[in-house]
């Protein structure tokens, strides 16, 4: 027996390198902080120091060629650099959000900053994930991080509910994963998605129903991450009972972990499988733009609302999977972006209207926003309708890229049910803002002020209506260098 | 020899055993361990398959192999977390029944 | 150049946005300023050369607008009936008046945008932008109804739209086009299968049908415009954006001949059955601006018959209609603000011979009262005669059906004045001030204008009347129709 | 001599500055300087359309178009406004301007002191330039235009007492009314267009010859111009309109109502003649219709009591001789009875105008009588008048009615088409109309004196600048009906003047010069009938036989308009208000809900997706569970199956 060294590409993962180690110092600093504020801008600085290596390596690929670590283990091509891109983003976003909002919640303890960091460098891992070793890997770092930051505010009941339910469930769902990659290892030999998917297409391989079984546990798995029907149910409850800047964190960071990874596996290793996995994935895409979208219809609270519009958009996310390896991987990058900024955005405006125990989200207080807070009113327009995909909005570019995606892939009639949902999308996005303008103030609403927040809103806004105006600038990035694992 | 298949109709077994406790056993730690068990049953059919594939080649069944050790230790990771998460609760509701987390509905 | 037309009410709107505080004549300098230098503009618009860049790079949309033909012609009449809205928005509107201003010109930015785009999804971002400001408009300034009416509205415009944007996307692929820009696809997809063509073409009815409007689909117009502020200028601005005829003629019949030739017929039926109905609905109307809902119902009606019976001479004719009633209709709602303004209803019952105290405001109504309902020698005119000729070719019974709508017309015309200025004379009212003189001058010049000379403009349409002609009938000669003169 | 002719395009410029400058400074003047504007206005179009007329006379050429601009245009598109003077269209234009004239000037009188003074000479400027369009076009568009526009003049002259509901009702009716016979241009001209490729005029009159006699095709155009025709010209079934229209201004209802709108439609037919001329069928329904609305209207006529609503049904009736006159061919028998009406019935209605003003706006002839002793100038020109719409002898009014009685009997054109019994009908209302209009004469000028004895002190003959233009119409209406001797023994000028303009293969049956006699013979027999009866009746008999006919059947009848109103009330305006109302709620109740309904399963589902939401951690590990065994389940399922 030999063993060939280790092919160990340190550059290619300097970004969640960076992440881990700012937390590990983060944590080390926590022990003698009572506040999280030096923690908070520790992690700032790692976060730009990550973003700065992140553009390195983009440089980099750009000029050259991707590159790999870990064999074929570890990639770091042009989707997962731009995952690492929109990771940054709405961990930045979030750690801004958190900063005056832990205090004012009074959950302001040291060890929060580096949790959603090492969440962060997880997702990174998953993204880059080559093997299905490196994606489970990737995916506990993320999630355990998350499990704890969801149930972070101790002593309340939807808190902890929401972190128990999502731990529990994320564990069940982790067990059907692991069980699947065990079933793919045994169809094919391999972990490695290169390795399977050319054992796949081998001469002789008789082992399909195996490995289509395998598939299927490793997408319910995956699913269960995106929070697809129907594996979403844990969602609305958790980011309903998360703090609101955990869900804002959980609803963009780790959706797009998981999307990230169905995309790598959907380009590489599902094409070789019986196409009923494609099939089964348009249903569950179909089942959540339906569930997520008619759900939200009636909520009276808008936190929950925009929990079950990011259970809708995972199914948005999910139209471009299923062109994934063409153009639907630049699509759900694409998407992403958008969806992190608007997300997020709504989140922030959300977090300097609740209570500080987020309570008092109902529909009723925003009555009059746009006469009390107008610029707090015109940010919510803004997200709300780049949500609801209109132009000229970045989630209006991101709507067209998905669904041409889904079109070219062939899936007109689940296009169509998109669409047909989005118009109820669109009802329940526009009731807010209708009655922020229509309507007369109805309560006195909290004084709030916070630099950090009305800075991530800024930024987000920005983002919001600049890559809606000029979307060929980040587009066309994402087409520069090479994709690997595609049309494989 | 024993052929993979048995085992690895014994880890399906376990595995659904596993699932029916997710979904039948109300206290939280009984429902947890239900996973516990479902994991384990997938590291039994990993350690059968890469006794299988040991003829293929040294790398494909020692990576079999190694990845069992890289799931136990996921596992505990997770009981790590799922514990912490599980104690504080148990300190403000004195109960860890599943059941009477539903307060977030609808 | 091209661009200049939409940034202008941009960057204006963007200003106005902040003079809440400001002076009222500020406000109402910048509402001119934006308003009157778009016209400037948009008349030498005509013959410039329009843009096209890259937009979107993934699925090839182009940033591409021209002047070319029809667009400049609907740019031109849409920036005139702007001027005297705008100017009368400032006077009227009591309640964050910069915001109005404001949101009226981004909507004419929008507007400007759907006429010039030559990308279809351009041209769906501008038919999606301008439907915000619109809403906002019926939402803020609006009735005690405008809940129901916005909720109603959005749904009807938003299903319409979205389902249309399912059918833009696939167009591409489906044909294989280089990129959404109308050349290229005009290139291909004329050529696509029948059925292909249908389920698309189908889609866009949806859209154009709700914007156009098409009964079964224009029962959120009635409520719009009843809820909508009682100035009328939000009216005005939802009368500029009734598009749903462009799009036909722009892009669904040029693009999908095959199954324009399947459906017109259909469609055909539906637009005289539509001419007729909303004329004879509107005779019965208590409501001034239900009355003046239901009318422009019945001219989008004929606006279809001309688009629907694929005939050059009634394409060109419903084009022009189009434009033509954005002067007579939105003329006709500013004087039911001006109307609103004295009586504080639009209930019919409380007026009744105001002639006497208002003689002038009574014969600016009465004339554009006869505009709206097709007199010869004003603007509605020559797009309708133009319309029910064209359907005429392709279906004498249904242009004569459609063509019943001018009795009807006449009907609600006369009805109205009726109750308004004759009769027993109610409480008198003041005749026109000089700020309503100032609105309604360019309304007139413009009937007068489109009515008398229509031949420059149908010129520019034709050059995109031609495009449909050709390749809705391909081979065929179309029957040319002179008109006057020797043969 | 082109330049000449091309004068009179400026007449209805003139006329249109005259509107625009009383519309817009009107009210700023003093009381005649509206009235001389707008009668100058006219009346210098009156000179260049003599000039013009006389140019042409001498000249050559018997056409002369004149292109304004370019209407529609766009590529081979092409429609410009143009004018297209010819004889008739002159003819035509020297009565509108003329009369037009007299009546302005006769309006300064008449109007005086009403507050709306310079607001019904604009009216009136208006009424004269869009009718001088309607006869100068040179192609349907045009024409249509005019059309339209005399339609709204109408329509605003009608309704000048706009405070009196009934005034108001009136211009709408006619408005209405006449938008049916709108429409029915509309069509014409689109099946114009789509038959010929063209709405030039004299190109579709040279196309139209070219066509097969009897065409349907060409029957529908006809029947369709008809329809528009009948809504102006008020024949059935759209003469509804003009008797109410009687509530405008009386010089209103002398221009409009009587001199020159109203044969607007004989003037269309007579226009496009070598297309009639080539359709016996439409040319037929055109004479039956004026020839029913002949008879009818001349019934009605004799029980109206309002002074100026007998002379509608008068002017109703004598416009049906003329749609016979153009329907059986005789076409410039058509325009010479519209000229010689144009007098006498401009008179009758100025002479009604006034004794209106004389009593203070009585309009009930049941309280008149005698008014001739104290309106010398009134009275006789009444009078001639009468005896001239009357038929007799050597008056205008015989000439022309006689010619029209004439070409009826030997038309060969409606030979299949029954047009002796239509000279029957004539006859027959030729001798009616006498009798009712002696009646209207007798009513107001003779006989006892019925009016309220306050007022007969104050009664007084009308201002010269009223008393003028009836004396010169009075002249004319003796004179005009020498243009137009019998063909037979005399010479013609109108016949041959408009020859050019309405030439048609058209041929009359040739009668020996005594049957031309006789046929002479008769109409002095049928005016000296009714003369005489109603001398009878109503000076001998003391209308004591009228008083004991005065409720039977018949009686009742005529009074009511022959039930027309009532008719198209129930049968026409009733239901269709009724459709409106119950298309309105259909709109709101149905259409509305229906689509409201449509949309309500979304609630429900919506409903229930939230519910799927339950809450317990259970419920969703199941939901999970079921995903991976349907999952399972469909690939083995396929495995099997493959």
């Amino acid at each position: 027996m030999t063993f060939p060294g280790p092919d160990i590409n340190w550059v290619a993962f300097t970004p969640p390198l960076v992440l881990l180690l700012t937390a590990a110092l983060a944590v080390l600093f926590a022990l003698y902080q009572e506040s999280g504020r030096l923690t908070a801008q520790l992690s700032l600085l790692g976060l730009v120091v990550a973003a700065l290596f992140n553009l390195h390596l983009f440089q980099v690929v750009r000029q050259t060629d991707a590159f790999t670590s870990f064999g074929l283990r570890y990639l770091a091509d042009t989707p997962a650099i731009a995952f690492n891109f929109v990771i940054l983003i709405g961990t930045v976003l979030a750690v801004l959000m958190s900063y005056h909002y832990l205090e004012r919640a009074d959950l302001d303890h040291p060890e929060y900053y580096p949790l959603i960091l090492l969440s962060a460098c997880g997702a990174m891992v998953m993204v880059a994930a080559g093997d299905l070793i490196t994606l489970l890997l990737g995916l506990e770092i993320m999630s355990l991080a998350v499990y704890v930051l969801s149930a972070w505010r101790q002593g309340s009941r939807e808190s902890e509910e929401a972190g128990m339910k999502y731990f529990l469930l994320g564990a069940f769902a982790s067990a059907f994963l692991v069980y699947g990659i065990a079933l793919l290892y045994g169809a094919s030999g391999h972990f490695v998605y290169a390795e399977i998917a050319a054992v796949l297409r081998g001469d002789g391989f008789d082992q399909l129903l195996l490995a289509t079984l395998g598939g299927m546990l490793v997408l319910a798995g995956l699913a269960f991450k995106a929070a697809l029907a129907p594996f979403h149910q844990w969602a609305p409850d958790a980011y309903t009972g998360a703090p609101t800047p955990v869900t804002a964190f959980m609803s963009v960071v780790v959706k797009a972990a998981a999307i990230a990874a169905l995309l790598r596996i959907f380009s590489s290793v599902f094409p070789d499988l019986s196409p009923l996995v494609g099939q089964v994935f348009a249903v569950l895409v179909a089942l959540t733009l339906v569930l997520g979208n008619l759900a939200a219809l009636f909520q009276r609270g808008v936190k929950r609302m925009l929990a079950y519009s990011a259970v809708a958009h995972a199914g948005y996310l999910g139209l471009a999977v299923l062109a994934a390896g063409t153009v639907g991987t630049r699509a759900a990058i694409w998407y992403l972006t958008a969806y992190t900024l608007m997300n997020v955005g709504a989140f922030a405006v959300l977090s300097l209207i609740a209570d500080r125990n987020d309570r008092g989200d109902d529909l009723e207080r925003f009555a009059g926003l746009g006469r009390m807070k107008p610029g707090l009113a015109a940010a919510l327009t803004v997200f709300l309708l780049s949500l609801a995909g209109i132009p000229p909005l970045a989630g209006f570019t991101g709507k067209i890229l998905v669904f041409q995606a889904a079109l070219q892939a062939g899936y007109v009639a689940l296009a169509i049910i998109g669409i047909v949902m989005s118009v109820v999308a669109v009802v329940y996005y526009f009731r807010v803002v209708a009655v922020m303008y229509f309507r007369e103030p109805e309560y006195e609403l909290p004084a709030i002020s916070s630099w950090a927040t009305s800075m991530a809103i800024v930024v987000t806004v920005a983002g919001t209506v600049l890559l809606g105006i000029f979307p060929g600038w980040w587009y066309g990035l994402l087409q520069a260098g090479r994709q690997l694992l595609a049309g494989m | 020899m024993v052929a993979t298949e048995y085992y690895v109709a014994l880890s399906s077994i376990l595995f659904a055993i596993g699932a029916v406790g997710v979904l039948t056993r109300r206290s939280a730690i009984m429902v947890f361990l239900s996973v516990e068990l479902m994991l384990n049953a997938a590291n039994l059919a990993l350690v059968a398959f890469a006794r299988q594939w040991s003829g293929a080649g040294s790398i494909t069944a020692l990576s079999g192999q190694t990845a069992v050790f890289i799931i136990l230790a996921l596992a505990a990771a997770e009981v790590a977390v799922g514990l912490g998460i599980l104690v504080s609760i148990f300190r403000y509701r004195a109960s860890t029944d599943v059941d009477a987390l539903a307060e977030i509905r609808l | 150049m091209t661009l200049t037309v939409i940034l202008i009410p941009l960057i204006t709107a963007l200003f106005l946005f902040f003079s809440e505080a400001a002076d009222p004549l500020v406000r109402r300098f910048l509402g001119l300023l934006g308003t009157v230098s778009t016209f400037l503009v948009a008349l030498y618009l005509p013959g410039t050369p329009g843009m096209s860049s890259l937009w979107l790079p993934g699925v090839n949309v182009y940033f591409a607008l021209s002047p070319d033909g029809a667009s400049a012609v609907l740019v031109l009449v849409a920036s005139l009936v702007m001027i005297p809205t705008a100017l009368y928005a400032s006077g009227r509107v009591e309640r964050r008046t910069g915001s109005f201003l404001a949101l009226l010109l981004i909507m004419q930015a929008g507007l400007n945008g759907i006429f010039l785009a030559k990308d279809l999804i351009l041209f769906y971002l501008f038919w999606e932008l301008t439907l915000i400001p619109s809403l906002m408009m019926l939402g803020i300034w609006g009735g005690t109804k405008r809940r129901q009416a916005v909720q109603k509205y959005l749904i009807y415009a938003v299903t319409g739209s979205f389902l249309m944007l399912v059918g833009m996307l696939a167009l591409r692929p489906l044909s294989g086009a280089a990129s959404y820009r109308l050349e290229d696809l005009l290139a291909v997809t004329p050529a696509l299968p029948a059925g292909t063509q249908l389920w698309i073409f189908l889609l866009f009815t949806l859209a154009f049908a709700v914007k156009l409007p098409l009964w079964p689909l224009h029962s959120w117009l009635p409520d719009f415009h009843e809820q909508n502020h009682p100035s009328g200028v939000a009216d005005v601005a939802g009368t500029l954006y009734k598009v749903g005829g462009w799009g036909f003629f722009a892009w669904a019949l040029p693009l999908l001949p095959g199954a324009a030739a399947v459906v017109a017929p259909v469609l055909l039926v539906l637009a005289a059955f539509t001419a007729v109905y909303a004329a004879v609905i509107a005779t019965s109307q208590t409501n001034l601006k239900r009355l003046l809902a239901y009318a422009s119902l019945s001219h989008m009606g004929l606006v279809g018959v001309g688009l629907f019976g694929l005939h050059l001479t009634g394409l060109s004719g419903a084009i022009y209609l189009l434009a033509a009633q954005m002067v007579s209709t939105g003329g006709l709602f500013l004087l039911s603000g001006m109307l609103y303004e004295r009586r504080k209803t639009f209930e019919l019952s409380e007026y009744g011979g105001l002639s006497r105290s208002a003689p002038a405001l009574a014969a600016v109504t009465l004339f554009v009262l006869f505009t709206s309902i097709g007199v010869p020698g004003l603007a509605n005119f020559p797009g309708e005669f133009m319309s029910l000729l064209g359907a005429f070719h392709a279906s004498p019974w249904l242009a004569a059906l459609a063509t019943l709508s001018v009795i009807a017309a006449g009907v609600y015309g006369v009805n109205l004045y009726q109750r308004l200025y004759q009769d027993r004379e109610t409480q008198p009212v003041a005749d026109l001030r000089e700020l309503e003189l100032a609105v309604l001058v360019p309304i007139l010049a413009g009937i007068l204008w489109l009515g008398l000379a229509p031949g420059p403009q149908l010129e520019r349409i034709e050059v995109q009347t031609r495009i449909i002609a050709q390749t809705v009938q391909p081979g065929e000669e179309i029957p040319m129709v002179t008109l006057g003169g020797r043969p | 001599m082109t330049d000449l002719i091309s004068l009179a395009a400026f007449a209805p410029l003139l006329a249109l500055i005259g509107a625009l400058v009383n519309g817009l400074f009107g009210r700023a003047f003093r009381e005649p300087l509206p009235g001389v504007i707008a009668s100058l206005s006219v009346g210098i179009g009156f000179l260049l359309s003599i000039i013009a007329f006389f140019a042409l006379a001498a000249g050559e050429e018997t056409r002369v178009s004149i292109t304004l601009w370019p209407y529609l245009q766009a590529g081979s598109f092409e429609l410009s406004l143009g004018f297209a003077l010819d004889r008739l269209s002159l003819l035509m234009m020297l009565i509108i301007t003329g009369v037009g004239f007299l009546i302005h000037v006769y309006s300064i009188g008449y109007m005086h002191g009403d507050e709306g003074f310079s607001r019904y000479f604009m009216g009136l400027n208006l009424f004269v330039a869009a009718m001088l369009l309607l006869v100068m076009a040179d192609s349907f568009l045009l024409m249509f235009v005019g059309w339209e526009g005399v339609g709204i003049c109408s329509y605003l002259l009608i309704g000048f007492w706009y405070r009196e509901k009934l005034n108001a009702d009136a211009a709408r009716k006619a408005f209405i009314v006449n938008r049916i016979g709108d429409a029915g241009f509309l069509l014409a001209m689109f099946l114009t267009v789509t038959t010929f490729g063209t709405l030039d005029i004299q190109a579709v009159n040279e196309a139209a010859g070219a066509l097969v006699f009897g065409s349907s095709v060409l029957g529908v155009i006809g029947l369709l111009y008809l329809l528009a025709a009948t809504g102006k010209s008020a024949q059935l079934p759209l003469q509804v309109w003009l008797p109410d229209a009687m509530a405008g201004p009386t010089p209103v209802s002398a221009l409009i109502h009587a001199a020159t709108m109203v044969t607007a439609g004989v003037y269309l037919i007579a226009r496009v003649a070598p297309l009639f001329a080539q359709t016996p069928a439409a040319s037929a329904a055109v004479a039956w219709v004026g020839g029913l609305t002949a008879l009818i209207a001349a019934f009605i006529a004799f029980s109206q009591t309002d002074i100026k609503k007998i002379l509608a049904y008068s002017t109703i009736s004598q416009l049906g001789f003329m749609f016979v006159a153009v329907g059986v061919g005789a076409y410039w028998v058509g325009i010479f009875h519209v000229f010689t009406h144009a007098f006498f019935k401009a008179l009758l209605f100025l002479g009604a105008g006034s004794v209106i003003h004389a009593l203070a706006g009585e309009q009930d002839v049941r309280r008149m009588g005698g008014l001739g002793k104290h309106m010398r100038v009134t009275g006789t020109t009444s009078l001639i008048a009468t005896l001239a719409i009357a038929g007799v002898p050597l008056l205008s009014g015989f000439f022309s009615k006689d010619a029209i009685l004439a070409h009826t009997a030997t038309s060969e054109l409606i030979a299949d088409y029954g047009n002796l019994v239509l000279y029957a009908i004539l006859l027959v209302t030729a001798a009616m109309t006498a009798f009712y209009m002696f009646r209207w004469y007798h009513r107001v000028f003779a006989g006892e004196e019925r009016f309220p004895k306050k007022l007969r002190d104050s009664l007084h003959e009308s201002p010269s600048v009223m008393t003028l233009p009836l004396v010169i119409l009075a002249v004319c209406s003796v004179l005009a009906g020498y243009l137009g001797l019998p063909e037979f023994a005399f010479p013609n000028w109108i016949a041959h003047w408009l020859e050019p303009s309405v030439e048609t293969p058209v041929s009359f049956l040739h009668l020996s010069t005594s049957l031309e006699w006789l046929l002479i013979g008769l109409s002095v027999v049928a005016a000296a009938v009714g003369l005489g009866l109603g001398y009878w009746v109503y000076e001998r008999n003391r209308g004591r036989l009228v008083a004991r006919l005065e409720e039977s059947m018949l009686a009742r009848l005529s009074r009511s308009g022959f039930g027309f109103d009532a008719l198209y009330r129930a049968v026409f305006v009733e239901p269709a208000e009724g459709t409106a109302s119950g298309l309105s709620s259909v709109d709101t109740d149905i259409v509305d809900r229906g689509l409201r309904a449509g949309a309500s399963p979304v609630g429900l589902l919506a409903r229930a997706a939230a519910l799927l939401q339950s809450g317990y951690l259970r419920a969703y590990a199941l939901a999970m569970l079921i995903g991976v065994l349907v999952f399972a389940l469909i690939v083995s399922l396929s495995g099997v199956l493959s």
